[in-house]
């Protein structure tokens, strides 16, 4: 398996990186294109106050999600992440029309509206969720993985988040209760290297997350996480190693935002030479260039590929969310409690 | 119907249900082989096995967000946290998702956990072990707080809670679980909403829950007794939502009401049952309602200082006679 | 006077008193080298630099209590959390240690702290952004709670929390940072205390506190101009201890009330200050005093549910008509 | 340096452990003792019922405090520690008649009889408080390094605490925060193998503490907490490094609690044969008959050290306690907040 030069490795012996076949990579290279547009569409959706609140996007990183989804079993195993999550759940079978539905407010979203970009829930799918804390979702993944152990199923809970998120306590907590339980459960650490403004080296101790995985004993893995194939090959052995029974696992990926944290950050933290540096390691154009340079593609059908996205999500996706009704203002009470629940009155009986 | 302790009815509960459902579960900090620091799962490690009924490390936010995370895929999971004030740990877990997971998720998910835990002034545990919680908790929209005040809700309220599909919050209290009362022999289920008049009076109305109930009882019998004032006493056994009908009922028949509970005042159940008498029957209220609530202070060690410091029957009592400038 | 922004107002407080004492520290994310979110701490980290102005970690409840731990030696810091919905992380460090510890050290220990956070429904950011937490903090003895409604309270609230030896937590809103409004030249401390009246009249009042000030002050130019109902405006700006004598002497003077707050009513500020009528001034109310509040849901997404669910001043209107069955 | 066999140890170099006076390990030996009688003296005044609410005995682990405080500057040093806290309190150079006091709650107590057990301050000699929301001090602590830092004293600042403490997530927030900022912080893990009657090894994924620092870059050492000569050589280094400027240490003592956690707990959930091989190895007896071995001390000595300490607890510890007047109730609403503070009512001028 392929790391990224200077990036240490532990736990995943190498491997064979040819995995995915040549359908497979194509698939992948036009879903991260399709994610990149979709993103980049979101923004100027927002710049035209279609969408509110605040926007995460997720353009640069795209092989992270969709290298370790590739390699597990989306819509069958349970995935959460944070706030950066319309592609984690388009990725998990959302509907993309559905996500920018739930982005634009609309009855028609993922959500009906009442969670926007941050908090996308898509159950039918198994994505549970987007949250807005950060290391909220370290224990609720742990939990899944209790719930799936418990039920005896081959599922897998995974845990997408940043690396900033790793200095809250629940990192810890639920890094210690996954190994002491055992539970199948896989943390895949976006290291984008900030966390808003802060650089990582300005908050963090140790730098490398994936040795702090060791303070648990639970085994763990540093790839580029810019090269989707890489990102496979490493998700495939720690998933393997979680589906088998063998306790968590947790893999950190290299990678690079390239917008701003949410919309109103202008990068300012951060210099022009180490953005150029991470935008020459773009995750579709090194997929492209690859399937270029094995003649599996020509730059006019990658050309043509883009084309055709950036019409359908104009066309299906941003149309949809166009057209869909925003929720009643009456049903503003629905949804806190559970409707007709009988046990609020002292049983069915 | 069997007499039996607090605890124990807990117990048979947290017991019933295990056994009902296997996805039931219980967790928290020696809950298991030492069987929970007040007993309420006495036994069930060794019933159930360490799989479901679970110690815990010392990670409130993180055991009570991973049950959360459990009841996402029909875990039923029911969480103890062994002293209230260890509960503001897990607050980020239970209000920020627990509470609002459904809300987000446009109905599509629901954390049907049960939170237990034991709030209140018991003997001399200090500021740090003696602050009660459920006025925070009744304060979050997305959740249920019930109180039991004596075995038989301890039993009922709890079984409702793990069936029911919304978080729910069950304030104990440490001096209570010794208490014993009659629980009915065959399986029920407490409604988690409503109120109970535990007495009937037609001079004043004492409200309380969880141990105020109890002072609210004793000032009554002494009321009568030795003042010949009749008190109604009203078991606000479910904290949120708060029984409007019922408040309002009780104040239209009495006309007077007082309100005891043993934390501090400020923004407390006190407050908002006031706010309901305004809201509710303001024209009804002969006289102004009267809150009878522990010190403005943490809770000292000292314990003459600890018993100023929260109320007892006698400041109930107190407080009627105040309503009755006559009777004193 | 100037007239300067809300966040000017505090980055002037800031700077200030990082000037006048070394021991004063700021702490929180990102409010170092890109200078707050609502830049509050803009350019002080050049001035001051990074032992001073501390970027943090993502570790609320950490940070917060190493802020605390530092306030024993002698340091003040004031430590933002980027919005009080992440400050539940937090609560055990302020609740069981910054609220508790000179108390049960017997006077030995206090933890001088500043806690500011923005908290309220901004523009769209979903239930996990949305909440307010003032009315928990303002529950609690040991802490003072504080939430300024203009710059100039901005500014001297500051000052003052940094200098007093109590822990103080500021709420503040983020849809307020960028309000103008006059502020002193020469240095200014605003008591920590009391209550201010923004606007006098005869036939009611309205009270309210950071944001919903000034839904008060609009609803009373309508009531004014189009109802002939002059309503004195009363500004709690000091929310522990609340000002009881300023309530009670302002329903004196009108004996009609209305209590506005933008979080969800159950046990809130409004509760509160309900319970205070009743307690201070039952007999001066002429008719049940209303608490206008926000609905109780978690706030969604969408921006007509999540202006359906926090009040306005047209809700404080409408409110203050049904007082006057006449007017309408 | 000796580690107990079987520990491994990192981080501190082989030395000379001679590095003990015999008058000073005569005082230790006697200070350990004293240790063990005020809390066996404790716990029979509960029985009493003079000292109530929860209370928790340091018997078994008198070597801990005393090592590490016999290497650091009590009284000048800050500290702080959980609600296991007399002692530490005494060796910070608490009198013992307060502490007793407080415990009986009394007004001359240390904390005016406010506190009680668990909540032990002695801010004139730096005792920075005993606390009971385990997990709580790792901040505190940090901070109080923090203001050191600021204002350029040598003190540095220890923080003892349990085993089953380092799982809480305040844990991982405040190493990972003292690393990033080099402060000026001990942390000594007294690691006596339970979590009230919870086995470390239920709960906690690598048992071994001082491994867990590892994921914060700090140096972390294990050794012996049963003899205080080596609790001491290690303690001398680890101060040292902190001391000197070189950021937090954190120090893992192998130790034992002979009573139950607290008064209520009758250790139903540990055998007799473990809880005899550690009473084999008792820190008091180590040093005693080290000493005798070496001829510096006879057992007849050592009896009469034990009947007056005994004698002296009885005469002067428990006699103040019992005469020291209860706080007044009118004092209820003390200490709630600061007295008369200008800046409430908008400063002095
Ligand atoms: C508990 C909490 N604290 C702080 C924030 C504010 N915040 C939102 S995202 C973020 C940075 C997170 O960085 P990282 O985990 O690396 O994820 P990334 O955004 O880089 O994907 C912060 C501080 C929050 N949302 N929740
Ligand atoms: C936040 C919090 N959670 C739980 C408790 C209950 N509790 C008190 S002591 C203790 C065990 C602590 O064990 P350890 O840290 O190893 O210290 P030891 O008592 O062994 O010295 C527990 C769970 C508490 N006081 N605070
Ligand atoms: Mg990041
Ligand atoms: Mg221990």
């Amino acid at each position: 398996m392929k790391v990224m030069p200077g990036y240490a490795q532990q736990g995943v012996a190498e491997n064979d990186s040819a995995l995915l076949s040549v359908t497979d990579k194509k698939r992948l290279l036009r879903e991260m294109l399709y994610a990149r547009r979709f993103e980049e569409r979101c923004y100027e959706a927002y710049v035209e106050r279609k969408i509110g609140g605040f926007l995460h996007l997720y353009s640069g990183e795209e092989a992270c999600a969709h290298g370790v989804l590739e390699a597990a079993r989306p819509g069958y195993d349970y995935v959460m992440t944070s706030y950066r999550d319309h592609i984690h759940a388009i990725k998990c079978g959302s509907d993309p029309r559905k996500v920018m539905a739930e982005l634009f407010a609309k009855e028609g979203g993922t959500c009906k509206g009442r969670g926007g970009s941050m908090h996308i829930f898509d159950v039918e799918h198994r994505f549970m969720g987007g949250y807005a804390l950060v290391g909220g979702p370290f224990p609720l993944a742990a939990g899944i993985a209790k719930g799936i152990k418990m039920k005896g199923g081959d599922e897998i809970s995974i845990c997408f988040l940043g690396d900033a998120a790793n200095n809250q306590g629940t990192f810890h907590e639920s890094l210690n209760m996954a190994k002491v339980w055992d539970l199948p459960v896989l943390y895949v650490c976006e290291n984008n290297l900030y966390g808003i403004g802060t650089r990582i080296d300005r908050s963090t101790a140790v730098q490398d997350q994936y040795k702090r995985a060791a303070a648990y004993d639970i085994p763990a893995t540093q790839v580029d996480g810019q090269d989707v194939e890489v990102v496979y090959a490493a998700a495939k052995q720690a998933i393997e190693h979680v589906r088998s029974g063998n306790g968590p696992y947790f893999l950190e990926l290299m990678t690079y935002r390239y917008r701003g944290h949410s919309m109103s950050d202008s990068n300012a933290y951060r210099s022009k030479d180490e953005e150029r540096s991470w935008l020459k390691r773009d995750p579709i154009h090194i997929l492209r260039n690859r399937l270029i340079d094995s003649q599996d593609l020509t730059l006019s059908e990658f050309k043509d590929m883009d084309k055709a996205i950036i019409e359908e999500i104009e066309n299906e996706v941003i149309a949809y969310a166009e057209q869909s009704p925003e929720p009643a203002v009456e049903d503003l009470e629905k949804y806190v409690l559970a409707e007709n629940d009988p046990y609020v009155h002292g049983g069915a009986s | 119907m069997s007499q039996m302790m607090y605890w124990e009815a807990l117990r048979r509960a947290h017991d019933e249900e295990l056994s009902h459902d296997p996805l039931v579960i219980v967790m928290g900090e020696d809950i298991g082989i030492a069987g929970g620091t007040y007993k309420a799962t006495q036994g069930l490690y060794d019933k159930y096995g360490p799989e479901r009924v679970i110690d815990t490390p010392i990670s409130e936010n993180g055991y009570t967000g991973l049950g959360i995370g459990a009841s996402f895929v029909g875990v039923k999971p029911i969480i103890e946290i062994m002293s209230v004030n260890f509960a503001w740990l897990a607050t980020d877990q239970i209000i920020n998702t627990a509470a609002k997971v459904r809300y987000m998720s446009g109905g599509q998910l629901g954390a049907p956990v049960v939170i237990r835990s034991p709030g209140g002034t018991a003997h001399q545990l200090g500021a740090q072990h003696s602050a009660r919680m459920e006025k925070v908790f009744m304060g979050i929209a997305g959740l249920r707080v019930v109180t039991p005040s004596n075995p038989r809700q301890a039993y009922g309220l709890l079984k409702s809670a793990v069936r029911c599909a919304d978080p729910v919050f069950i304030n104990e209290h440490e001096l209570m679980y010794n208490m014993k009362g009659e629980v009915p022999d065959e399986e029920f289920f407490h409604p988690l909403e409503g109120s109970e008049v535990v007495r009937q009076g037609r001079d004043l109305t004492l409200f309380g829950y969880n141990i105020s109930v109890h002072w609210c009882l004793q000032a009554a019998e002494v009321l009568s007794k030795e003042h010949g004032i009749e008190a109604e006493v009203v078991d606000l056994y479910a904290l949120s939502p708060l029984d409007r009908e019922g408040i309002k009922a009780s104040v239209a028949r009495t006309h007077k009401a007082i309100i005891a509970e043993e934390a501090e005042a400020p923004v407390g159940v006190g407050a908002e049952v006031m706010a309901i008498f305004n809201e509710e029957c303001f024209f009804e209220l002969d006289a102004p309602p009267i809150r009878v609530s522990a010190a403005n202070v943490p809770i000292p060690y000292n314990h003459k200082l600890e018993k100023a410091a929260i109320p007892s029957a006698r400041d109930v009592i107190a407080a009627a006679l105040s309503l009755f400038p006559g009777k004193h």
